[in-house]
Formats: C-alpha cells, structure tokens, sequence
C-alpha cells in the first residue's frame, strides 16, 4: 500500500467510531500496545519540540528504509503516534518526504481530535519528515 | 429571608450570575455544553463588561490626556475614573496606580526600572521569590540579576504545598534588596502569609512586590494592610478585558524611580539634548494607553463590588471544598497543595495516567480544564512532575459544573486505566 | 458607472461609511453635531471592529498558547490568524510580527533590546533619527544612548517640513549603527522618503526602523519594498480597538535580539540556575498578550482593506488638498510642511491667535481638532512655535465636515480678532 | 462683598450668555482687558504647570493683601484668569486659602466650558491657593 491509500484505510477507520469514546478508546488501546523504546534514546536529542507532553522520535535506516522508534508519556499520544508510524515505518525516505502536505487534517485528526492533539501530531510528522530529509541527502 | 428568626446563611445564585456570560452558553465539539472550569486562565466577561466596551466606542473614544476637545475630555474623564476606581478597589490613592497589559508586564516594569535605578550597588545583594511563583515573577529577576550582578534566592516549599516560612525568615535578611513574592499560587491555590513577608522585608529595608494575579478575584485586597510596596495584578482573571493590568506602587517608591518606556505623556519636556519626564503615574504611561481597557476594567470592577461579596466568598469555600473531596474520591488521585481551602485552585494528577490524556478526555466531554506546567516549572520539578490538571472556579461555577467535573473525570478515568 | 464609455472616476461614498461608525452620530455640548477631525491622534471604529469584539468574548474567549481545550484552541487560532492577518496586509511573513500595546511600545522594545545586546560596543556610535520625530521615536533612543553611550544624530527638516535628505546622507555613514524615521509626520502630514533611507542605512551596515503610525491608514505598506529591518505601527489608528499594536521585525534580525520582558509563553525551560528562550515572535510576547485587541486589529483589517481602497486614496486626495485649499483662504494662516499632499494632516497656527483658543472656540462648534505640540516638541522649536491647530481626516470624512470646519474656522477667527 | 459672593456674580454673569459665542465674546474681551503683566516676572519659575498653554503667575503682599499678577499666551485663558483675579486680587491669604475647594464647578465653568479650560483654571487657582499659602506661613 502506498502512504496515501494508507491514509485513506487510517480516515475510514477513524470515521467507524462517530462517538468519541469509542475512538479514544480505539487510539488509547494502539497506544498501549506502541513497540517498547530504547531507553538509551530517551534523551534531550530525540526529544520532539512542540508538543505538549513529551515526545521521543528516533530514526535509524535499515535496507534505504526508515525504521521509527517512538515513546511519549501520554498515552493517547503514544496511539496517535502509532497510527503515524504505521504509515511511516519501513518507508523510503523519497516515499515520506513525498506524503502530503495536509496529512494531519486528511486523516480526519484536525476533526476529530481536540487542536492540541493533533498540533502534536504535526510537530511528530514534522520531525518524521526531518529525519527523512536528513536520511535522503546522507544517500545523495 | 422569609422565616423570621431563622438562621440566615447568604446564599449566592451562580445559576442566575451564570446568565450574564453569554460564553457560557456555548457548547464545544458540536453540541456539547460547556463547563469552563480554567478560569485561573482567565474569567470570562459578562455582559455589563461587554456592553462597556461597545459604549466606549460607539460614545465616548478619543486619544486620552491630549485634551482640546469635549470627545478628548470625556475620554480622559473616564480613563482617570478608572483609574479612581482600581485605586479604591485595593485601597490605593489614584497616583499609585499605573495602567499596563497585565501582571507580567508590571513585574517587569518595577524589576526593569527598579534595578537600572539600583544598577552596580546591587551586586552581591539578594532578590528573594519563592518556589512556587509563576514564571512571571521570576524571569524579570533573572534578568535583572543578570544586568547587575544581584543574587536569586528562593524560598522553599514543603511537601504540602506551603511556604517554608523558616526558610524565608533565613533568606530575608541584611543582604535582601527585593522580595518579590505569590499571594495566591495559580497551581496550588495556597495563600501565602505576604503580610508577614512584607514586614520582613521591611524590616530589612528592602522592597516588596505581591502577586495579586489570582487573589484578587479570591480575596479582597488592601494594600496599606499588606504592607507591600507593589501589588500587581491582571484584567483579564477579574472578569475584565485582555490587555489591561495594574502596577500599584506606593507614591514615594514610584516617585524615585526612573521611567520605563519613552515616548508621549510620560514626558514634561523635549529636546534633544534634554528631557525630562512627568510625574507619577503617567511618567510610567508612555504612549496612547489602553483606554478601553481600563474603561472595561472599571467596569468589570463596577460589576463585581456590586454582587454579595460575602455570600460569594462563602459559594466559593463551598465549590473549593466540595471540589477537593470529589477529586480524592479517585483512586490514585494525587492532590497538590494543602488539603484545605484552595482559593478555588484545585492542581492534580492521576496514578498512572497523563494530566494531558486526562485534559483531551475531558474537553471530548465539553470540561475545559488546564493541563501543563501552569508557568510554574520550578514548582512541578519541587514535587516531581511536568504536568498537572488544574481545575479553576470563578463567580459563575455551580454545582453542576462540578457533577460534570466529576462525572468526566470518573469516564476518563476509567478510558484510561 | 452608468453610462458605457464614460471615463469613470473612482468614487468614494464617505457618507455611506460613515454610518457605519456609531460614534459619529452623536453630539457634543448639548446638541451641536459632532465633526471629528481628530484622526491622527486616534481614528474611529466601525461597527464590524466593535461586533468582532463583542462577538470574540461572546464566543471565543479564552488564554491561548496554553492549549488543553476547544475554547483555548479556538482562541489561539483567531489570535494567530490575526498575527497572519497583520503579516500579509503590510509583506511580512506571521513569525515576523510581534503584537504589543501600540506604536511607542513598539519602539521601546527594539530600542530596548537591541542596545541591551550591543552595549559597550555602541561607544561613540551614532543612532540617526529626524528633526521631526514623535517623542516615541526620540525617548527610547535617548535612553539607549545613555545606557551604552551612543550619541543621538538628528537629521534636519527644511523650512518647507520636507527632510533633509542632504543632511541625511551626510549623517547616515560609517559611524551609523540605526536609522529610526517616521514615515508621515503626524504633525506635517509630509510623507518620507524612507526607502532612500533604509537603503543609506544598509549601505553602511545600520539597522532600521520605519514609525509608520500614520503611514499605516494612508498607505499601502510592502516593508520589503520599503527595505527597513522594522516596521512599527498602532492599531487604534487604523481602525482598531486600543492597547494593541504591531512591531515588524525581519526575520533573522528578530532572531539576533534577547528578549525584553520575561514570563509565560516567551521561555522554553525555566529553572533557577538557567532559563531558555523561546523562538520569535513569542520570544517577545511575554504573559497572556491583548488577545482581544488582535482580534479587533485582524477585523479593522479585513473591514478596511475590503473598501475600494483606490477610491478611498482618491477620496482622501481630494479632501487633503481642499482643506488646505480652504485654511489658504484665511488672513494670517501658516500652514506648517510642503503645500502638496499632506497626507490627510494640516497643521497650521494664525497669526495673533493662540492654537488653543481656536481649538476651544471649534470645540463648542462641534469640530474636534488637536491642538498642542503633538509629542514633537523638537519640530515645534525648529518652527519657532510651541503649539499647533491639526485637523486631520480619515476615511469617514466627508466634503460636509470640512464645510463645518471652515466656517467654524472664520467663525472663530472673527471671535478672536 | 466676600469672595462667596462675587462668586455668585460670576455665575449669574456667565449665565446671562446663553449662548456660547456671546459668553466667549465676554471672555475674550476680558483677556484682552488683562493688565499688564511684568516681563521680569515672564520666567520658568513663575509658570503654571498643568495648562495647555502656557500661564504665568506672580503674587506679592502689600497690606497684608495677596496683589496677583497674570500672563498668558491665549486669550481666552487670559479671560478666564481675569475673572479669577477679580476674586482674589487683593485678598487675605487666609481668605483666599478658605474660598470653596469646588470653586471651578461653582462658577459654572464646569458647565459651560470646555474640560480642558475648566482644568487649566483649575490649575491656576492651585497655585493661587500655594501662594496663599506660602504668605500665611510667612506671617504666622
Ligand atoms: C500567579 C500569577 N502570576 C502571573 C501571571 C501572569 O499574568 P499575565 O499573563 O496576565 O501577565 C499569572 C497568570 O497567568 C498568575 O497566575
Ligand atoms: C508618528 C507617530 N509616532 C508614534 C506615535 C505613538 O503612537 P502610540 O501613542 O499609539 O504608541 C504616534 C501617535 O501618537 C505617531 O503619530
């Protein structure tokens, strides 16, 4: 599946709980079960700005794809993250620099998530695209 | 008031106060009713502050102290009035009060003017705050230890969220040049003792500055009583409009202190090689002030002195305290501060869960409450967090605000675990 | 517009709009009809600016930046559309507007901060601004000179009120560290070349700041065009409520600067021992800014740059020239500045006749003016006076109100004579 | 007659112009009527602070009376200043300094000024009260 027929099955699945505990509850389930982090990145360097809780992205590049770690405190972020690293993990870095600009508000987060969520979500696929960037030019 | 002879306890109708806020009409989320519960935020306004603003503009806006002109005079009449107002609100003569944006700006205003006037003979000298003031009230220090070598010293907090007042009776001593302290702390919500802190700084010959940014919708402020030298305090939490805060100073202390910002009004005479600078206060007014602000400020003041102050004090003890015991009926609940009254400031956390997921569910659900560090950095690493949940009351908070409170947090709470 | 082929002039129905401002309206000593001529010192506001405030604290109200619920997002947002609002209307990206009280804390803030990172190394430095500055833009540079010992040089106004600009290139050299000009007298209405300034300013490395408080309302604005590193204006004389204003910085010069006050929103991380900034442009918003007052500014925007702003500059034109036009026709009548476009000011004085007692006798008529030195004191010596008459016009001025001034005018003069 | 009453004769003669231009008409004539006023006496120390224009006041005691002396640059506060010195001219101090502290809103120049002008005169009268002052003390 492209990143984009992926937001497309990501929207839909939102769209199935039209009652927001149901969603919650759906996001705050993916969050507990977010793949464990590396302690030794829990540092300042990995740390993701703009977000109200606290946020740790780490990248690495296996095979010219970009394998992503992530830890947040909050849980809910760390089910928001999960849908994001669903799209994004194992991706070339061309494919996540290619994703759409208006990625949060196309998966229906802008809607259906209160604004400081899903401004966390953008400062998250911001540092996402970083790393991709970073990774794509270490290969240029 | 019917009965006869019967005890009468004053009896507040928020429901009815609640009325005069259209914002609190609203819903959220498509049609969720709203319970504003951030009011140390800020309050919202109600209509009388609303229909001021409107009548400031549609009657009476002209630029103020430029006179000339009936419109001008009007203008300058009711921006003087303001000022007359505040100034008995906190039992202060009107020079001694300076119009600003807001609590923040005033700090810096007395830190800025205070220690270029002090400049060098501060070094080695001590400014003293607490551990629980709001960023606010500690970077203007910072800044001006910065320019003049002087040195930061905090007062503690013990574990109950109280103001070690040992410790303060130690740092308040013979080096101490300011003491810049909290009334209320907008986290905890716990009243610190400044009268006593005051008279030591006195007592040492230094200055003093209160926080009044959350007691004066809580408390009724007397300056002269306090024995501060500054008391600060913004609009906007006392039902006022944004943009619009209070420096009082007694006289002579403003009068030996040189201006802050430059321009028109503050200045008597111009020339470039030579200016000199008006008296007090508008020497620290520099510029077209914020006219309507302070016209909605006295109005929001007009407005509040004008409700039951004592059975609204007696409506608010009783929110406080009904809301802390519905907050430790969560298991895991951690309260911060004094277990009791909390001046309607109740900060907390939840075994196991983030003040932010808390926070998200609760506004799903129509309950706007605060969550983060509340500008208090210092004061979350004294008691080892990044973040709480604050929930605030104002006037207009019922009981039923609070069944929602509690009935969101109770469904959050059990989404989460 | 009716008849095809016609060579159509824009034209301008001031009439029309001014019905849309209610103040306008009313009357002033019992029943005379008021004619406000008073523009420069502060504009009226219409309807749709008042409705925007209203309808911000009926809806929307709440402290922004601190996000956790919809009513705190919602106000955040409107808040910073505002802030892009600002940016497009005068070629600014938003991370380069900073919102403060108004034009005079504009200037205090980059005076402020700016001297305080150069410090000693402005020694014998000069900091350029002009004969025929506001006290706002002389003070703040009088104070920063005297903190880091630069030395203030004035660039001289002819007899005509136009600059100097001789004089100019003469001062503006190596030596130079900011140029600060205004960009239309509020006193002359003459308008300054400041682009050829800005320009000498970078040829030699110096900032430079274009006070554009009464440019704003008469002009179209592109700061990149005009090539100054900030561009500062008020928003209660476009239009917009009071105690908001608006500093332009570009980019990576707003970056280079320490911030002025410190306190919530303008910090990363706080601690004791080491506080951290935040980005621009809150680095520079310290406390819960005049949220209100940029939801007013983005409303007076959108309303008047919704106008037929050609026809308004045509309309504006026509009524500068005639009230000049008209004052010619008065024995003994000086009118300070060039004879050509005045940009909607005339400042003027009659022969034997204080500007105040004209002021007082148009005042009973109706017809607000200014009179006094208009906080430039300096230009007020340099043309051997210590007081002015100004009328000045807006975009609700009509024909009418300039009939009324002018035969207020003769009216008053016969008094005095 | 006591300062009291050649207050009521202001008022009443104020009040016989109904009209503003007649009551101007008055004050203006009036200004003009000033008497001359010492140039020594035209220094920063003699200026009146709180006035839009400028006004200078100058006072000595002959007699034991306060003899006032005034200048303006505008005719109309010239005006208003002679109706002042009519009633203090020539006063005790302890007279002056026991006129009525509303005097400015008794003559009706509240009412039928503008604000500015009523606060110009409001100054001069302080000073006309410090001086007053400054005798009394000297005497006692
Ligand atoms: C205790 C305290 N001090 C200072 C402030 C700063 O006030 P403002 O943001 O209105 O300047 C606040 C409010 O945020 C506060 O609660
Ligand atoms: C040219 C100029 N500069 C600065 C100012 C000061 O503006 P404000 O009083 O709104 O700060 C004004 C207006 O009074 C002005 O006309």
């Amino acid at each position: 599946m492209t990143i984009d027929q992926n937001i497309n099955v990501v929207r839909q699945e939102f769209e199935s709980f039209p009652d927001w505990e149901d969603r919650y509850m759906h996001i705050i389930a993916l969050g507990k079960g977010l793949a464990p982090y590396n302690e030794v990145h829990l540092t300042d360097e990995f740390k993701v700005k703009g977000c109200q809780s606290q946020v740790w992205l780490h990248a690495a590049i296996v095979g010219g794809r970009v394998r992503f770690e992530a830890e947040s405190d909050a849980l809910i972020v760390k089910g928001l993250i999960t849908i994001l690293l669903r799209l994004f993990n194992d991706r070339t870095p061309k494919e996540i620099l290619e994703a759409p600009s208006d990625l949060v508000a196309r998966l229906g987060f802008e809607q259906h998530l209160s604004q400081s969520r899903a401004n966390g979500v953008a400062s998250v696929l911001k540092q996402v695209k970083l790393y991709a960037l970073a990774y794509s030019m270490v290969r240029a | 008031m019917s009965d006869v002879g019967a005890i009468v306890k004053p009896t507040f109708d928020a429901m009815k106060l609640k009325a005069e806020f259209p914002i609190l009409a609203r819903t959220v989320h498509g049609n969720v009713p709203l319970v504003y519960l951030d009011n140390a935020a800020t309050s919202q306004k109600p209509r009388a502050v609303i229909d001021a603003i409107t009548k400031y503009y549609e009657c009476s806006n002209a630029n103020v102290h430029r006179g000339g002109h009936a419109l001008g005079a009007e203008a300058t009449a009711l921006y003087e009035d303001a000022r007359s107002i505040v100034a008995s609100f906190i039992g202060a003569q009107p020079n001694e009060i300076i119009f600003t944006r807001g609590t923040t700006e005033s700090i810096n205003l007395v830190a800025a003017s205070w220690s270029s006037m002090m400049g060098e003979t501060l070094k080695g000298c001590t400014i003293v705050v607490t551990e629980m003031e709001h960023h606010a009230n500690i970077v203007p220090w910072q800044m001006a230890c910065e320019k003049t070598g002087a040195v930061l010293k905090v007062i503690r907090v013990h574990d109950d969220g109280t103001l070690d007042m040992e410790h303060a009776r130690e740092l308040i001593n013979d080096t101490t040049a300011f003491v810049s302290v909290v009334h209320v702390s907008n986290t905890l919500g716990v009243e610190n003792d400044v009268r006593t802190i005051c008279a030591l700084a006195r007592s040492v010959g230094a200055l003093s500055l209160v926080d009044g940014a959350q007691s004066i919708v809580h408390h009724a402020i007397n300056v002269t009583s306090l024995g501060c030298d500054f008391f600060v305090f913004s609009g906007h939490k006392l039902y006022a409009p944004t943009g619009i805060g209070v420096l009082f100073g007694r006289a002579n202390v403003l009068e030996s202190l040189p201006p802050y910002q430059g321009g028109g009004s503050m200045i008597l005479d111009v020339t470039f090689e030579r200016t000199t600078y008006n008296d007090v206060p508008v020497r620290f007014e520099a510029g077209t002030p914020n006219m309507e602000g302070a016209v909605g400020l006295a109005a929001a003041i007009r407005w509040f002195t004008a409700l039951d102050l004592e059975a609204l004090r007696v409506h608010e003890a009783e929110l406080s305290e009904r809301l802390l015991r519905d907050l430790n009926t969560i298991d895991g609940m951690r309260v911060f501060g004094p277990q009791t009254l909390h001046a309607g400031i109740a900060s907390f956390v939840i075994d196991g869960m983030h003040a932010h997921d808390l926070g998200t569910l609760l506004d799903e659900q129509g309950v706007a409450i605060r969550t983060g560090h509340h500008c208090t950095m210092p004061l979350m690493k004294r008691f080892g967090v990044t973040s709480t949940a604050r929930a605030s009351i104002a006037a207009y908070t019922t009981h039923d605000d609070l069944d929602v409170l509690s009935a969101a947090l109770l469904r959050s709470v059990r989404l989460l675990r």
